[in-house]
């Protein structure tokens, strides 16, 4: 599945930079996120609890980051793994500066969703990364605004 | 496939219900048809805690005329729907869907409030109460609340309700007169969930100006998705074809958001809801000059 | 007063319990102290086991045992092959790699058993494999069939240098030759897609231990008892009478309920002996989208050289078959597409090389068509693309290339499935076609009816075209027909019964030798215990092979019959007939004696039995063709499509079915109606999506579209019958014959519907979505 | 108000028959006739709601077994396939089935038979298209629905004669 799209952030780069760099910050956006473990600079494992309406799922996530050029692109490597399937996700994301301090970030990845949420779940995929995706990069909208406030 | 273990009650009053709700928040489920609960159980993508049953409440299965519309309970069966004298006058768009949802054995379960708390963007009801404006009474040990039906639907299974509320009915407005509406699906297997749809209403003056216009469409986001813009330039519009054409573009490249699936592209979506989207609107406007 | 019974609309002996629930399936045997397992299965389809934890799940409460590969030692090892490659054909590659029990190190599909919960209830069983902690180390993966014979690609199987399971080539004539004659070649290449068969039973084993005697039960939904019952007792170490299997009312097999063994079948009834408790063990249906076998995946690249005037030179057809993880079924499939890639058409010259690759898939196997449809796919779609390219009507280039009526037995000289050659026995392919096209209105719709709706816009389709079905293939099946003291006859076969209604087509048979009842003639199927004998119900082979060891065995009792009933009524046997249960002095009706009483005298309680004769009037027959007969129909449909939404309606659809002597319409033409409906699943709804890692994102029944009873056209069923020369019934199978040309007529109407897009369908099944990318990219074109 | 994971007594009738059971909640209605009060005319096919194989009737209403929890029917009235009738005397139903061959193996049948005894009480004289409606939620492997559906218009016009 693959997913792509853009999102404007009410800050500059830098500061957004800072923020998508920090896994910890990262693990957060992930709607359910309940715990955070550091393994390296670059990598971070945590427990994500999905619940999109009946559904629920405890999930033991992984999130990559490589490729860097600071402060403008990088690569996202995102592993889920749970009873219910797990999911492996490769992104690439790019920012560029935007006028009146916002910064414009392009994402494009793929996703690969498997075991029993893929097989019974599918029609529903498209609609929840897309969701998820925007809660994410809501919710590091909000730290982005809050860290400025 | 069979379910996890979970604590059950079966509570014979509202007040019992939203009690048990206020008690256990999110890990509670409210069991009312369980036509899309219980599958997902079975499957044990979902293993709620608790389920709290209401089919024991009385007084919760009803569709009664009312002074403009029709207010409906949450118990409501589908196939009491499907057969009331009571929606077929007053509510023909939905009336006239229930044969289209699900199976004969799923409709004389599936309930109105438990379709319209599922949220499933793909789901009739949530689009047909949102095209028919309708709105929702909301109850909880706090108090109770009318949401309408696009206030209500906020994303992919996800409502307004709060973890302790409960859906306890629904009013759905009566078309005034020289209206028309329509209902356009494409599904693969006539009974299934549609690749993409269109409800549309429309309200004619004595002119045949178009005074009220609504367009919902299903299947092609994450909620029912009204096309609020589209709507509103059909309003004080002569239905020409081209007025039908400009309305059914704005919608379907401006105001809808499919997405792929196993059964059809998010372009192949696209392109039916425009197809759907002007047969929906033509007939509609037929129906609302009194054609059919 | 008419004395046939075969070839009559006789309703079903085994209908009354079935229609009350009060018919035996399997998951409906209950038994004292049973215990329920459940399968712990691999989500990934590669995928190395690291490492796996069964502690909590040993300690749940209400769990039994939990067994691993590791814990099941010296026992966890492969099946034997079900089929080996054709001894008869030259220069065949073939590695055979079997399913296991429980799989230990490497995953080879989603859906391998890597332990097996026994517990109290299948609630618990279940409760249990959550509380498994498993570490995998998931490994690149092999989905696509092209790929996988790439040179590059991940290892299904790390012990072969490629993912070659098969290679295999066949000739007839010299194609070469032919090609450099012919005036116009076409070459095209077509995809086929998996689907399953969903039975709506899904499988299941229960099986029974008694240790003081030593003596295995196992109640089996497979569609093979006895050779399940012999697998069994070699691999548990048991004496053969010692293991009973009994597959009792199954419900719907259509091919993937045989299998030598499902690792389920090896688990259940050694775990039954291990924990000396019954166990059962019931498929779910997620379990079964992954665990039960499949079907239908081929890419072919084909060639045909034509005369100008539309005549067959030749036709070159390379492909590869998708075996999946495994391929315990041999080239069964990849056979019978090639000997069906030639139609009901002469054609002098032939070639045709297959691949059969491994994949990271469910195992492969027949169902229902077993590689006929794709055979028949490629040159009706082949016949449909030359018929435009030389301008000939689709209809007039199939009538100039049908075998003619006094070329048979036509002879292929090539080898199919039952390693025999590939000889078609009969036929009257012309009329049949003739039949079919009077039936539809072929003529009064192109000229009247198709122009009217043109004009309306409306986009209304007609196809026809031909099939054959080889079926009835060897090696034998037998039969033991009993007349008992109370009268009745007493019939037992080795083959199983999925629905075909075998309790009363074989009672037709038996009854209409020995002139009694049909529902005086009680049949006993797949229960080793009665039948010692025989392979299974697959092929299209019941009616042929069981149905003529009924004939020669209940002809053996009839002729016991008269012989002792001519000593007994002192009349020449010649003057005795057999009506309503009694043997009768023509013209002497008061001169008679009924078969019970017959049957007493032939096996008394004191007295002197005759040297050298036996006991009872029985016999015991068998029935083992050299080859088996080849069935040929034609289908004709008239569909409706809406080119925006790509929705489609089924006007009219037509069979004709010429499979020799019919022995009951009713379930002949049932057979073919459900045949049909797996066609239309094949031709429009039901595709298996697996993505590039193997997961299947359909396995439910919300996703994977079974067609529904809305979505059924009426199907008018006429009938010839060229008996087949090869048998005394002059039968030849139907089983399978629905299904097979339907993809192909399909593709061929939704291209007359749609005349103004110029559509080029290759490919098969076909969805809304995909009609509108290839409609779309042919208008742009 | 006590709630549990523990088990229920549960009473219900069925096919006429009272039944008193000690059982889980979550048990499957299913799982229920099929298993505790051995009742294995009702088959499970898919265990989602597709298949229609479990229907069953509550309180005369086709119902899907596998959608619903046996506690559900605590004081209801359940009919299956076997509640219909019997070998030797079938329903009118069960006996259009048989002339008409509306069955091959047999295995989606209860709850078709189930589902169409109710439909054939509202709806005794449908049409072609009515039925194939009324039977939409049943799939079935065999017949290609074409029996089926002969079956159940012959049903009717056996009940409208008798």
């Amino acid at each position: 599945m693959k997913l792509s799209g853009e999102y404007v952030f009410d800050g500059p780069r830098e500061e957004v930079w800072k923020l998508v760099r920090d896994p910890e910050v990262l693990m957060k956006c992930m709607p359910g996120t309940q715990t955070v473990n550091k393994i390296s600079d670059s990598e971070f494992t945590g427990e994500v609890t999905v619940r999109i309406g009946p559904f629920a799922g405890v999930f033991a996530g992984r999130v990559i980051i490589s490729d860097e050029v600071p402060p403008q692109s990088c690569t996202l490597t995102i592993e889920g793994t749970g009873k219910i399937g797990f999911l492996q996700g490769v992104g690439a994301i790019e920012m560029t500066e935007l006028e009146g301090q916002k910064t414009l970030m392009k994402y494009s990845g793929e996703a690969q969703i498997g075991g029993k949420v893929a097989s019974v779940g599918q029609r529903l995929f498209d609609t929840v990364s897309k969701s998820m995706m925007k809660q994410g990069l809501d919710t590091l909208n909000g730290f982005l605004k809050s860290n400025a406030a | 496939m069979k379910p996890a273990p979970f604590a059950y009650y079966a509570p014979t009053t509202l007040d019992e219900a939203l009690s048990l709700l206020s008690e256990h928040g999110y890990d509670a489920k409210v069991l009312a048809g369980g036509q899309s609960l219980v599958p997902m159980m079975n499957f044990r993508i979902a293993q709620p805690a608790v389920l709290v049953d209401i089919n024991n409440i009385s007084d919760l299965a009803y569709i009664n005329a009312e002074e403009g519309g029709v207010r409906v309970g949450a118990l409501t069966r589908h196939h009491q729907s499907e057969t009331s004298p009571v929606m077929a006058r007053h509510a023909p768009l939905i009336y006239s869907t229930m044969p289209k949802i699900a199976y004969p054995q799923v409709r004389t379960r599936g309930t109105f409030g438990g379709s319209l708390s599922h949220a499933d963007p793909s789901a009739e009801l949530p689009t047909l109460t949102t095209t028919l404006d309708a709105k929702f009474r909301l109850v909880s040990q706090r108090g109770e609340r009318w949401v309408s039906a696009s206030e209500f639907f906020i994303g992919l299974y996800t409502t307004a309700l709060e973890p302790d509320e409960i859906l306890v009915e629904g009013f759905v407005p009566e078309l005034p007169p020289r209206s028309g509406w329509s209902l356009q699906e494409v599904n693969r297997r006539k009974h299934d969930f549609a690749l993409a749809g269109v409800a549309a209403v429309l309200t004619l003056d004595e002119s045949g100006i178009c005074q009220d216009a609504r367009l919902v469409f299903l299947s092609v986001g994450d909620r029912p998705m009204y096309a609020e813009r589209a709507s509103n330039l059909l309003k004080g519009q002569t239905l020409t074809p081209e007025a039908i054409r400009a309305a059914t573009e704005l919608a379907t490249t401006e105001e809808i958001d499919p997405g792929d699936d196993i059964h059809a592209t998010a372009d192949f979506r696209r392109h039916l809801a425009k197809t759907l989207c002007q047969r929906a609107i033509e007939q509609a406007h037929q129906r609302a000059q009194g054609k059919q | 007063m008419d004395k046939r019974l075969i070839g009559k609309r006789v309703v079903r002996n085994e209908d009354p319990r079935l229609l009350t629930g009060q018919a035996q399936y399997v998951d409906d045997v209950n038994l004292p102290n049973m215990a329920h397992a459940a399968m712990f299965r691999s989500e990934y389809a590669h995928a190395r086991i690291r490492s796996i934890d069964v502690s909590k799940a040993r300690a749940h409460s209400g769990v039994i045992a939990v067994y691993t590969a590791e814990d099941m030692g010296a026992d966890c090892y492969p099946g034997p092959p079900l089929v080996s490659p054709p001894p008869t054909v030259k220069d065949v590659i073939f590695n055979s790699r079997r399913q296991v029990p429980l799989v230990k190190d490497k995953i080879r599909h989603a859906g391998e058993i890597i332990a097996v919960v026994i517990a109290e209830t299948r609630y618990i069983a279940e409760d249990a494999l959550d509380l498994i902690e498993i570490e995998y180390e998931p490994l690149p993966v092999v989905a696509d069939i092209e790929k996988a014979l790439e040179p590059n690609s991940p290892l299904v199987h790390d012990d072969l240098d490629s993912n070659l399971a098969a290679h295999l080539v066949q000739k007839k004539g010299d194609y070469e030759s032919a090609r450099a004659s012919a005036d116009v070649i076409i070459q095209r290449r077509f995809t086929i897609e998996r689907g399953t068969a969903a039975a709506m039973e899904n499988r299941g084993i229960v099986a029974q231990w008694d240790a003081k005697s030593e003596a295995l039960t196992v109640w089996d939904t497979t569609q093979a008892p006895i050779p399940i019952r012999n697998g069994l007792a070699a691999r548990l170490g048991l004496s053969e009478s010692k293991v009973r299997v009994i597959a009792p009312f199954i419900g719907g097999g259509f091919g993937p309920k045989i299998m030598m063994f499902y690792s389920e079948e090896m688990l259940v009834p050694w775990l039954a002996i291990k924990l000396n408790r019954p166990v059962k063990w019931i498929e779910d249906r997620r379990e079964n989208f992954y665990a039960t076998t499949q079907e239908r995946g081929q890419v072919h690249e084909v060639e045909m050289a034509f005369t100008r005037d539309g005549k067959i030179l030749g036709i070159k057809d390379d492909f590869i078959h998708d075996t999946g993880a495994y391929d315990p079924y041999g080239l069964t499939t990849p056979l019978n597409t090639q000997s069906h890639v030639m139609g009901g058409y002469d054609i002098p010259n032939f070639t045709s090389e297959f691949r059969v690759a491994f994949t990271n898939k469910t195992i492969v196997t027949p169902m229902r068509g077993a590689g006929r449809p794709h055979g028949i796919y490629v040159i009706e779609r082949m016949m449909d693309i030359a018929a435009k390219e030389l301008g000939i009507d689709r209809v007039e280039i199939r009538r100039r290339n049908l075998i003619k009526p006094d070329a048979f037995p036509y002879e292929h000289g090539i080898i199919d499935q039952a390693f025999a050659p590939l000889i078609f026995d009969s036929g009257n392919y012309e009329a049949v076609l003739n039949e079919t096209l009077k039936a539809v209105g072929y003529e009064k719709f192109i000229k009247e009816e198709q122009p009217r709706y043109r004009a309306e816009g409306r986009r209304v389709g007609i196809g026809v075209l031909p099939f054959i079905e080889t079926t009835g293939v060897g090696p034998y099946e037998g039969a033991r027909v009993t007349v008992e003291a109370s009268g009745k006859i007493a019939v037992a076969t080795g083959v199983g019964t999925q629905g075909q209604g075998h309790f009363t087509s074989f009672a037709q048979v038996v009854a209409e030798q020995l002139g009694v009842d049909v529902t005086d003639v009680r049949i006993t199927t797949g229960d080793s215990a009665h039948f010692n004998w025989g392979t299974g119900t697959f092929a299209s082979r019941g009616a042929v092979v069981a149905g003529n060891a009924m004939h020669a065995a209940a002809t053996m009792v009839r002729k016991k019959i008269l012989k002792l009933a001519s000593k007994v009524l002192n009349a020449p046997e010649e003057e005795l007939e057999l009506e309503d249960g009694m043997v009768r002095v023509a013209d002497i009706p008061q001169s008679s004696i009924s078969l019970s009483d017959l049957a007493a005298l032939a096996n008394p309680l004191r007295g002197a039995v005759e040297p050298g004769t036996e006991p009872g009037l029985e016999a015991t027959a068998y029935y083992g063709p050299q080859y088996g007969p080849t069935a040929f129909g034609v289908h004709a449909m008239i569909a409706e499509i809406d080119p925006e939404t790509m929705m489609i309606k089924i006007l009219r659809y037509v069979v004709t079915e010429d499979c020799g002597t019919i022995l009951n319409p009713l379930i002949l033409e049932g057979q073919i109606h459900g045949g049909v409906a797996l066609g239309l699943g094949n031709a429009y709804y039901e595709k298996l999506h697996f993505d590039e890692n193997a997961q299947l994102l359909n396995a439910s029944f919300m996703d994977y579209l079974l067609v529904g009873s809305t979505e059924m056209p009426r199907i008018e069923v006429h009938h010839l019958e060229t008996r087949s020369p090869l048998n005394e019934l002059g039968t030849k199978g139907v089983g399978e014959a629905g299904a097979i040309p339907v993809p192909a007529l399909f593709a061929q109407t939704m291209e007359d519907a749609l005349y103004d897009y110029n559509l080029e369908i290759r490919e098969t099944p076909l969805n809304p979505n995909r009609l509108f990318e290839i409609a779309r990219k042919e208008k742009t074109a | 108000m006590e709630a549990t994971t523990q088990k229920i007594e549960l009473s219900v009738t069925v096919n006429g028959t009272r039944y008193e059971r000690a059982i889980e909640p979550r048990m499957l209605l299913s799982d229920f006739l099929r298993h505790e009060i051995e009742l294995t005319g009702t088959h499970v096919g898919c265990e989602h709601g597709v298949c229609g194989a479990c229907s069953v009737l509550m309180d005369g209403e086709p119902v899907r077994s596998c959608l619903m929890f046996a506690v559900q029917t605590q004081g209801r009235e359940i009919v299956t396939v076997e509640g219909l009738g019997t070998v030797d005397a079938l329903s009118p139903v069960q006996q259009a089935f048989h002339e008409a061959h509306g069955l091959q193996c047999g295995f989606c049948t209860p709850g078709i038979l189930t589902t169409v005894t109710a439909f054939l009480e509202t709806n005794p004289n449908p049409s072609e298209e009515e039925v194939r409606e009324a039977i939409s939620g049943n799939l079935c492997r065999c017949t290609g629905y074409q029996h089926i559906v002969d079956a159940v218009l012959l049903a009717a016009k056996k009940k409208q004669a008798s």
